[in-house]
């Protein structure tokens, strides 16, 4: 299977553990990214509060960039998978802006036919195109005994209604459930990260992240499973000054989703970016891998 | 296309933020229920709930929405824009009056327009995002002092090699800038 | 037959032939022909010149089988003449009756048949682009080609028509139960189509049930069970709206009818008939569903529907550009 | 081309329970639109014939309305199906012959929906005003040397008489 | 001979006149229309001298063929078809073209409005001349009357008729009457009990004698038309002998198997595999659940056979099929309930005590598994909080569009029980509080002096992540609260979700073998939503009761006590007249493709084997059209609606358009002089 891969700003150094993890899963479940040649920042949220037009050109580069052979993007972001998704969509369905953004496009010698690439989530690429008997071949490290509680974030679930549910989505637990982790039901997994409000409104922003990593503690989970470099980073690097903020002790480990599919497919802890994250997951691995390894 | 839609009916800035929004015409059909409001991960913060925003919409008070913190505060979780029981696309409401509000100069009391300009500052010199060129020039300009307390985070970052300290810069980088100038010219120009 | 000798002429205009040999294929009846009538005119035949039609008193020819659809100014001719000289003017064969093959060529106009047969056709060898002319200056003087038109019309659509022979090309049968009847002067009311008004599926030896057809089948994809309603198995046979007469010649060996009967009598336009009759049994209420079926099932709808009827049709042609002369 | 002058003229093919009676009400409530489409009414939309439209076509018509009760809505059951695939036939047998898709509509319009069916008139006439006239008739006009040919062969095969003895 | 057509152009007072020249719609239409003899214009022609201005002329002037332009055929047709009548004129020889509703009242120029008006009135004429003479058909009525749905409508209905001395059958498809009433535990607004008000009404159906039960039981096939449908019903095994059990209820009390009853307990509570209900169940004959039956599952037990005084039980029994002869049909099968966990926002199914108001009523119920205590999903906890949400499901177009009617009223109903009979806080979070019938509104002021808490506002999400140690452990019911524009988290024990009320699942698929149509909700469709709300579009098939839109108790038994008398009327008249508009196949030009055969939805088409032809069976035809349409042959006629009528009709309407072309066609064609 092969895909066009659009990695995104982030995954160049912010989130090199989700790049690394993301290419050894990738090689080891057989599928090939291709990455889109010399793709252009999708403009986050920020570029679309200021000029839709301009924003929608900016992200429809990367999908006119697309190679022609291939109809399928695959972005690891939650931010990039939207922008993509929803400039398509709305090309799809506004001829207007469809027909001008074409000529925006056309000034750099480029076209784009709506809707010829279908833009998806890295989850839903592994969810949906390897599934549950393929994926339970491949563990060779079950994760038994360890505790996750998998973090949706917002916009790979919304608002682009896909197989799952934009209030309670299932695939990133099912996929873990197969993986042999014990899967926590905790009621927020779908609510903000506080995005980039953290630049905005910090005590806003850190009372976001607080209740996300109250109620995974709540739960009683080991880590927090991410797919979205943002959301990894308000969670993971802001975590000591929201408990400076707050006086509260959290120490949760926030990694990618990738990562511990990585572990559970049997490769080492450093091939994956473990070490990246500032609270470091390794306590947690150590003791419930370790655990096991006794039983 | 039928007379409701297109005539002279509701509020002009009603139908100027219709004419902004991709499915804005949903708007009209606001219960005024809430759900928005009630779902919100910033909704205790607000100034006017996006509810109050679509009565004040109605009512006409254009400057009053503008100079509103609430679109600044949307964190764009689409949380209520999924559970809109009448499909109006509140989220995209909210970018189209970040869009006004920036261009009129009413953002006011918010750093978010700043933060905006920057980050598409160094979109068009680069093609690609630059973290600690953004939050850098951003801090400097905006917030110096709140810089001081990033410090010990972005070492850590570097520490970890999560942070990189020169941009990438993309190949074709001409013809990014050849298609911004197109699509600015073609959004001045309707 | 003792009566005087008649006067028979028989004329092709634009069509392939094919219906001068199927006036010959009912073998030796044709000597019953001759013995009741003169061949005044029957260019494919015999030796009669244009003069000598031009010379005849009005109304002077007793019967004339015409053949072809109206393609030049010179079949235009020929069909004002032969009218205006013949009591009984019969549209031999489909393409004097509904236009035929050459009528699908009103998808296109004369240009575009021009650019087909004089360059774009592989075997074509033609440097200097050579193209029919109206009038063309040779040292001796002016010579003249017949103008070719954008239109194809049938004989009916240029001059009143007696009676219709339909078929590509008519069953010999047929033919002769025609000329009977004409011997016989026992000719139904004038403007009748001389044949059956049922349709193929009534001489068809098929078993046939309800209808419900989820894909349509190009002839090439499947192996047809030789006892079932082709149509029934997803291939486009025109049986059911094409009048009957051939025998069902073409289901009785495996091969969906293709219409060269055209339709029943009252029928307006054949291709739509057998489009809203097919239509109806397509079994889905989706409708991405059903335009994937007909899109995919039936890739050239003018050409399965309108095959032979394209120039008798409601439309009678596609659309051609308006640049007030009728020219794309 | 579209020509300010330009009424399309439009036939309305409607059924009896629905769409005919959402343009009364439309009607009823006073609902404007353009005075362009002649309703024709039928019991079913499963009744139109593909050929009554191409009959308008080849009349003149510049644009047809098909409009029936919503899909699961037909107060025949279920027949107003039949008119949903008897439409993608002909649009797709009109696309062959080069007659723009937006020429002729299907509308669905329950009885109750006298805004939505004046809305879809007004879409379809709109749609035609810009396409301009289609006047299928003229498409069989044929050219103005037509005639003069016709006249030199009358000619020529006189003066070739004239030779012969 | 040509026909000779006269034409009547009515100005409606200035309906219609004010916005088309009927004068010269008149004179234009007596010059230019081939075969008219007379066209006039009038001030109304429906009047009495309008159709006495039509008489006279058929009469004096010989017209042979009428048209009216007025307003539409759905008002007037009726009028103008007996005045052509009265003069001896058959009246399918009258058109009718509607220039109100289809021209002066949706035009704003004149000069258009006559122009259309011209176009209409010439495609009226046209298609005239070629109309034919049609007897209308009569069919005489079965006194007999199905019901389908034994809930409070349909029971209404069924008592209406048989005490009006019809015979009614009664078709139920679970194992009693009774319907959702029977599962609430008192009714608002007079909080009077529910079973109190509804078993003396079950008992008097299960009782009366021209009530023929048929519990457990599900419609299979309609077939024939108003007057005379055939019914056919399946009578679903109970494993019970009907005319042996005497209801005594030993089998269930000694069953071993105790499974959750989610129908009637709404998932709540238990019953026995072999069961009936509830205990004031018409008929007290019980049913064996084969699934959990031990017998029927394990092949051992037969407890209940053992234990029957009676020798009531029989393994052995089978589905019957019975088939009834009735004249009409009322449809009264009512609704089910939106499942709430569609909305997980608000953790139906995740989290343990949030209620849907279903399970609520029958944990009111002084007969319902916690004998009416209201206590938490553990059985014993009293809630000291309870927060009731209004329009789940509803008033939300990703779910049903439509407002369920009586949640509102249901919510302070329940909320008065909770004060009533716990010490619990009580909130209720509502959109818009709708309380708009008879004593409604009198209740919410009842409700707000009791002290119930009203929060305006449509409810985010019920959430068990606590924010703070007051939150900690209870179910946390976010919301904006729109009077105080301010988002509020308020923590209860308990929450009931008032659910949409939502067509049965199986709704459609019911109508179809009826019939009749849903709308784009699914709810039956009626003839006319004000003036004819319990009839529908097919001749002999009523509705009744929630099935053809939410609405409460009252309105249901007025509902189903006026599709009764409407049926009574259709009894009492005898006969009914059926439209002449029916497809006919001229079997010599048939060649049997049966490309016709299925498109019936009537089976109105039947082929003959032996002749090798399709044909058209009158008295179940309904006249759409389709066969015609459909015939590849074209031998299919749809009388007043032929293929000759509406070309004409075509021609006629493009008048115009057609003279534009036949200028050009004579310029081509003028070669051939």
């Amino acid at each position: 299977m092969k895909y066009a891969y659009y990695p995104g700003c982030s995954m160049e150094c912010n989130a090199a553990a989700y790049e690394m993890s993301t290419q050894v899963v990738a090689r080891a479940l057989g599928f090939k990214l291709v990455e889109v040649d010399d793709w252009n920042c999708c403009g986050a949220t920020e570029f679309f509060s200021q000029d839709e037009l301009t924003a929608s050109a900016v992200v429809a580069r990367n999908l006119a960039l697309v190679a022609p052979e291939l109809n399928q993007l695959v972005a690891p972001c939650a931010a990039c998978y939207l922008n993509l998704a929803k400039t398509d969509r709305l090309m799809q369905d506004n001829a207007t802006i469809n027909a001008k953004v074409n000529e925006a496009l056309a000034a750099g010698g480029l076209k784009y036919k709506a809707g010829r690439v279908r833009v998806r989530h890295l989850l839903d690429v592994i969810y949906q195109d390897f599934g549950e008997e393929r994926i339970r071949e491949k563990v060779v490290r079950s994760l038994e005994g360890l505790r996750v509680a998998p973090y949706y974030g917002c916009q790979v679930v919304r608002p682009i209604k896909g197989d799952d549910s934009t209030e309670y989505p299932l695939h990133m637990d099912e996929l873990f459930k197969w993986l042999g982790a014990e899967v926590v039901d905790y009621p927020v997994k779908a609510h903000c990260c506080g995005g980039h409000m953290t630049q905005i409104s910090e005590p806003q922003a850190f009372e976001l992240i607080r209740r996300l990593l109250q109620s995974a503690v709540d739960y009683e989970a080991d880590m927090i499973l991410c797919m979205c470099p943002m959301c990894q980073l308000n969670l993971d690097a802001y975590q000591s000054r929201v408990n400076g903020f707050f006086g509260t002790n959290f120490r949760m480990p926030i990694v990618y989703f990738t990562q511990m599919l990585g572990v559970a497919l049997g490769f080492e802890l450093k091939e994956l970016g473990f070490g990246k994250e500032l609270v470091s997951a390794e306590p947690a691995l150590r003791a419930k891998l370790a655990q096991r390894a006794s039983v | 296309m039928g007379a409701h839609s297109e005539g002279n009916h509701g509020s002009a800035f009603l139908r100027e933020v219709i004419a902004d929004t991709p499915g804005g015409e949903r708007i009209v059909h606001c219960l005024q229920c809430g759900s928005c409001g009630g779902s919100c991960p910033s909704g205790a913060d607000m100034q006017y709930t996006p509810r109050t925003i679509f009565a004040m919409i109605n009512a006409n008070q254009r400057d009053a929405v503008l100079s509103a913190n609430t679109m600044w505060y949307c964190v764009s979780c689409y949380l209520c824009m999924t559970r809109c029981p009448q499909n109006i696309p509140i989220t995209d409401v909210m970018y189209a009056l970040k869009r006004l509000a920036i261009a009129e100069g009413k953002a006011r009391g918010t750093d978010a327009p700043a933060l905006a300009k920057t980050f598409t500052d160094i979109l068009e010199k680069y093609g690609r995002s630059f973290e600690l060129g953004l939050a850098s020039r951003y801090y400097l300009l905006n917030r110096p002092m709140a810089m001081m307390k990033m410090g010990p985070m972005g070492l850590s970052m570097f520490t970890r090699g999560r942070m990189a300290l020169l941009p990438t810069k993309i190949k074709n980088l001409d013809q990014l800038q050849a298609i911004i100038k197109k699509a600015r010219e073609l959004g001045e120009a309707s | 037959m003792s009566k005087a000798k008649g006067k028979l002429a028989v004329y092709w205009a634009a069509s392939c032939g094919g219906c001068d040999i199927a006036l010959l294929a009912i073998d030796d009846k044709i000597l019953k022909v001759s013995e009741a009538f003169d061949v005044v005119f029957w260019p494919c035949a015999a030796d009669g010149k244009v003069h000598d039609i031009e010379k005849m008193a009005d109304g002077e020819i007793d019967v004339c089988l015409f053949n072809g659809g109206i393609r030049t100014s010179e079949q235009e001719y020929m069909a004002q003449l032969l009218r205006k000289k013949s009591k009984v003017l019969v549209a031999f064969g489909s393409c004097a009756h509904e236009g035929c093959i050459p009528g699908l060529a009103n998808l296109n106009n004369r240009q575009e048949c021009f650019d087909t047969a004089y360059r774009d056709t592989p075997s074509t060898e033609n440097p200097q682009n050579v193209r029919p002319r109206h009038e063309t200056q040779v040292p001796e003087g002016t010579l003249y080609l017949p103008v070719f038109y954008d239109t194809l019309k049938t004989l009916d659509q240029t001059v009143p028509v007696d009676y219709y022979l339909p078929g590509c090309p008519p069953e010999a049968d047929r033919i002769w139960d025609a000329i009977v009847a004409i011997l016989e002067g026992k000719l139904p009311p004038p403007g009748s189509v001389i044949g059956s008004d049922t349709t193929v599926c009534d001489e068809c030896p098929r078993k046939r049930t309800e209808k419900k057809i989820k894909k349509f089948h190009r002839t090439w994809e499947i192996i047809p069970d030789p006892d079932t309603c082709l149509l029934e198995q997803g291939l486009l046979c025109m049986g059911i709206a094409t009048r009957a007469g051939c025998g069902a010649l073409c289901p009785q060996v495996n091969s969906p009818c293709i219409g060269c009967y055209g339709p029943n009598n009252d029928v307006k336009d054949h291709g739509a008939r057998m489009m809203s009759a097919l239509a109806s049994v397509i079994d889905s209420q989706d409708p991405g569903e059903i335009q994937q079926i007909i899109e995919e099932g039936i890739p050239d709808p003018v050409g399965s529907f309108y095959r032979f009827g394209l120039a008798h049709s409601l439309l009678r042609r596609g659309k051609l550009a308006a640049d007030g002369n009728g020219h794309k | 081309m579209s020509d300010e002058t330009f009424e399309p003229k439009i036939v309305g093919f409607m059924c009896n329970w629905c769409s005919y009676r959402a343009a009364d009400l439309a009607g009823s409530a006073r609902i404007k639109y353009p005075p362009n489409v002649r309703i024709i009414r039928v019991m079913c939309s499963g009744r139109i014939d593909p050929t009554f439209v191409l009959k308008a076509l080849s009349l003149g018509a510049d644009g047809v309305m098909v409009a029936g009760c919503h899909p699961g809505e037909c107060h025949y059951i279920d027949q107003n199906y039949k008119a949903m695939r008897r439409f993608g036939m002909l649009k797709h047998m009109l696309a062959a012959m080069g007659v723009e898709a937006e020429r002729v509509q299907l509308v669905w319009a329950s009885a109750a929906e006298g805004q939505q069916l004046a809305d879809a008139v007004e879409k379809l006439v709109a749609d035609v005003r810009a396409l301009g006239p289609l006047n299928w008739p003229g498409n069989w006009n044929e050219h103005k040397d037509r005639l003069e040919a016709i006249e030199s062969m009358v000619k020529e095969h006189a003066e070739a008489m004239e030779v012969l003895p | 001979m040509a026909e000779r057509v006269g034409i009547y152009v009515c100005h409606c007072g200035s309906n219609i006149a004010g916005t088309v020249d009927v004068e010269e719609v008149a004179r234009w239409a007596g010059q230019h229309i081939k075969d008219v003899v007379v066209s006039k214009d009038y001030k109304f022609m429906c009047s009495s001298l309008g159709q006495a201005m039509i008489e006279e002329d058929i009469k004096t002037k010989g017209l042979t063929r009428v048209v009216v332009a007025a307003c539409s055929p759905h008002l007037h047709e009726k009028t103008f078809r007996r005045a052509c009548a009265n003069a001896g004129l058959n009246p399918y020889l009258c058109q009718m073209t509607n220039i109100r509703e289809h021209v002066s009242w949706v035009c704003t120029d004149k000069a258009a409005g006559t122009e259309k008006a011209k176009a209409l009135v010439s495609a009226s004429a046209e298609r005239v001349k070629y109309q034919r003479p049609l007897e209308p058909m009569y069919v005489d009525v079965n006194p007999a009357t199905l019901v389908v749905g034994g809930g409070i409508a349909g029971l209404q209905a069924a008592l209406e008729l048989a005490d009006a001395g019809h015979p009614v059958y009664l078709v139920e498809r679970e194992p009693s009457i009774g319907g959702h009433m029977a599962q609430f535990d008192k009714t608002f607004p007079t909080l009077d009990c529910s079973a109190c008000i509804l078993t003396p009404k079950m008992s008097e159906a299960g009782q009366h004698e021209n009530i023929t039960l048929l519990t457990y039981s599900e419609l299979e096939e309609v077939s024939g038309s108003v007057g005379g449908f055939t019914v056919k019903i399946r009578k679903k095994a109970r494993y019970v002998d009907y005319d042996k059990c005497t209801g005594c209820g030993i089998c269930s009390e000694k069953c071993p198997r105790k499974v959750i009853d989610t129908v009637f307990e709404a998932g709540i509570g238990e019953r026995k595999a072999i069961y009936s209900p509830f205990p004031q169940a018409v008929p007290r004959i019980p049913v064996i659940d084969v699934d959990s039956c031990l017998y029927f599952t394990r092949g051992k037990c037969q407890v209940c056979s053992k234990v029957c005084p009676t020798n009531a039980i029989d393994y052995e029994q089978k589905d019957e099929l019975i088939e009834v002869k009735v004249g009409n049909i009322i449809l009264a099968t009512g609704w089910k309930l939106f499942d709430c966990a569609r909305m997980p926002q608000y953790g139906y199914g995740r989290l343990a005590n949030v209620f849907t108001n279903l399970e609520f009523e029958r944990l009111c119920n002084a007969a319902g598994p916690t004998n009416g205590k209201i206590v938490l999903r553990d059985g014993k906890t009293e809630p000291k909080s309870v927060a009731i949400i209004h329009c789940v499901g509803s008033r939300d177009v990703n779910y049903n569009e439509g407002c369920s009617a009586v949640c509102c009223m249901a919510a302070l109903k329940l909320g008065h029980l909770v004060l009533e009979k716990t010490n619990a806080e009580v909130y209720s979070f509502y959109i818009d509080m709708r309380t708009n019938q008879k004593m409604y509104e009198e209740f919410y002021q009842r409700l707000l002096a009791e002290g119930m808490h009203f929060v305006r506002g449509k409810v985010a999400e019920v959430t068990d992540a606590a924010r703070n140690p007051d939150e900690q452990g209870k179910l946390i019911v976010q919301c904006e609260d729109t009077l105080l524009g301010r988002q509020r988290r308020i923590p209860v024990d308990m929450v009931v979700l008032m659910s949409a009320m939502e067509p049965q699942a199986d709704a459609k698929e019911l109508g179809l073998k009826c019939g009749i149509s849903c709308s784009m909700a699914g709810w039956y469709t009626e003839r006319h939503p004000k003036l004819d709300p319990v009839a529908t579009m097919t001749d002999g098939v009523f509705v009744a009761g929630v099935c053809q839109g939410a609405k409460d108790i009252p309105a249901s038994v007025a509902q189903g006590a006026a599709a009764a008398a409407r049926v009574q009327g259709m009894i009492t008249k005898g006969r009914v007249m059926i439209e002449p508009i029916v497809a006919t196949i001229d079997e010599e030009g048939c060649s049997g493709c049966r490309i016709c055969n299925n498109l019936c939805p009537y089976n109105a088409i039947e082929f003959d084997e032996e002749k090798k032809v399709s044909r058209v069976i009158a008295a179940l035809c309904k006249g759409c059209g389709t066969c015609v349409a459909a015939c590849p042959a074209g031998v299919i006629t749809g009388a007043h609606f032929n293929n000759q009528q509406i070309f004409a009709e075509i021609e006629g309407a493009l008048w115009d358009a057609a003279a534009a072309k036949t200028e050009e066609e004579t310029a081509t064609q003028s070669v051939s002089a």
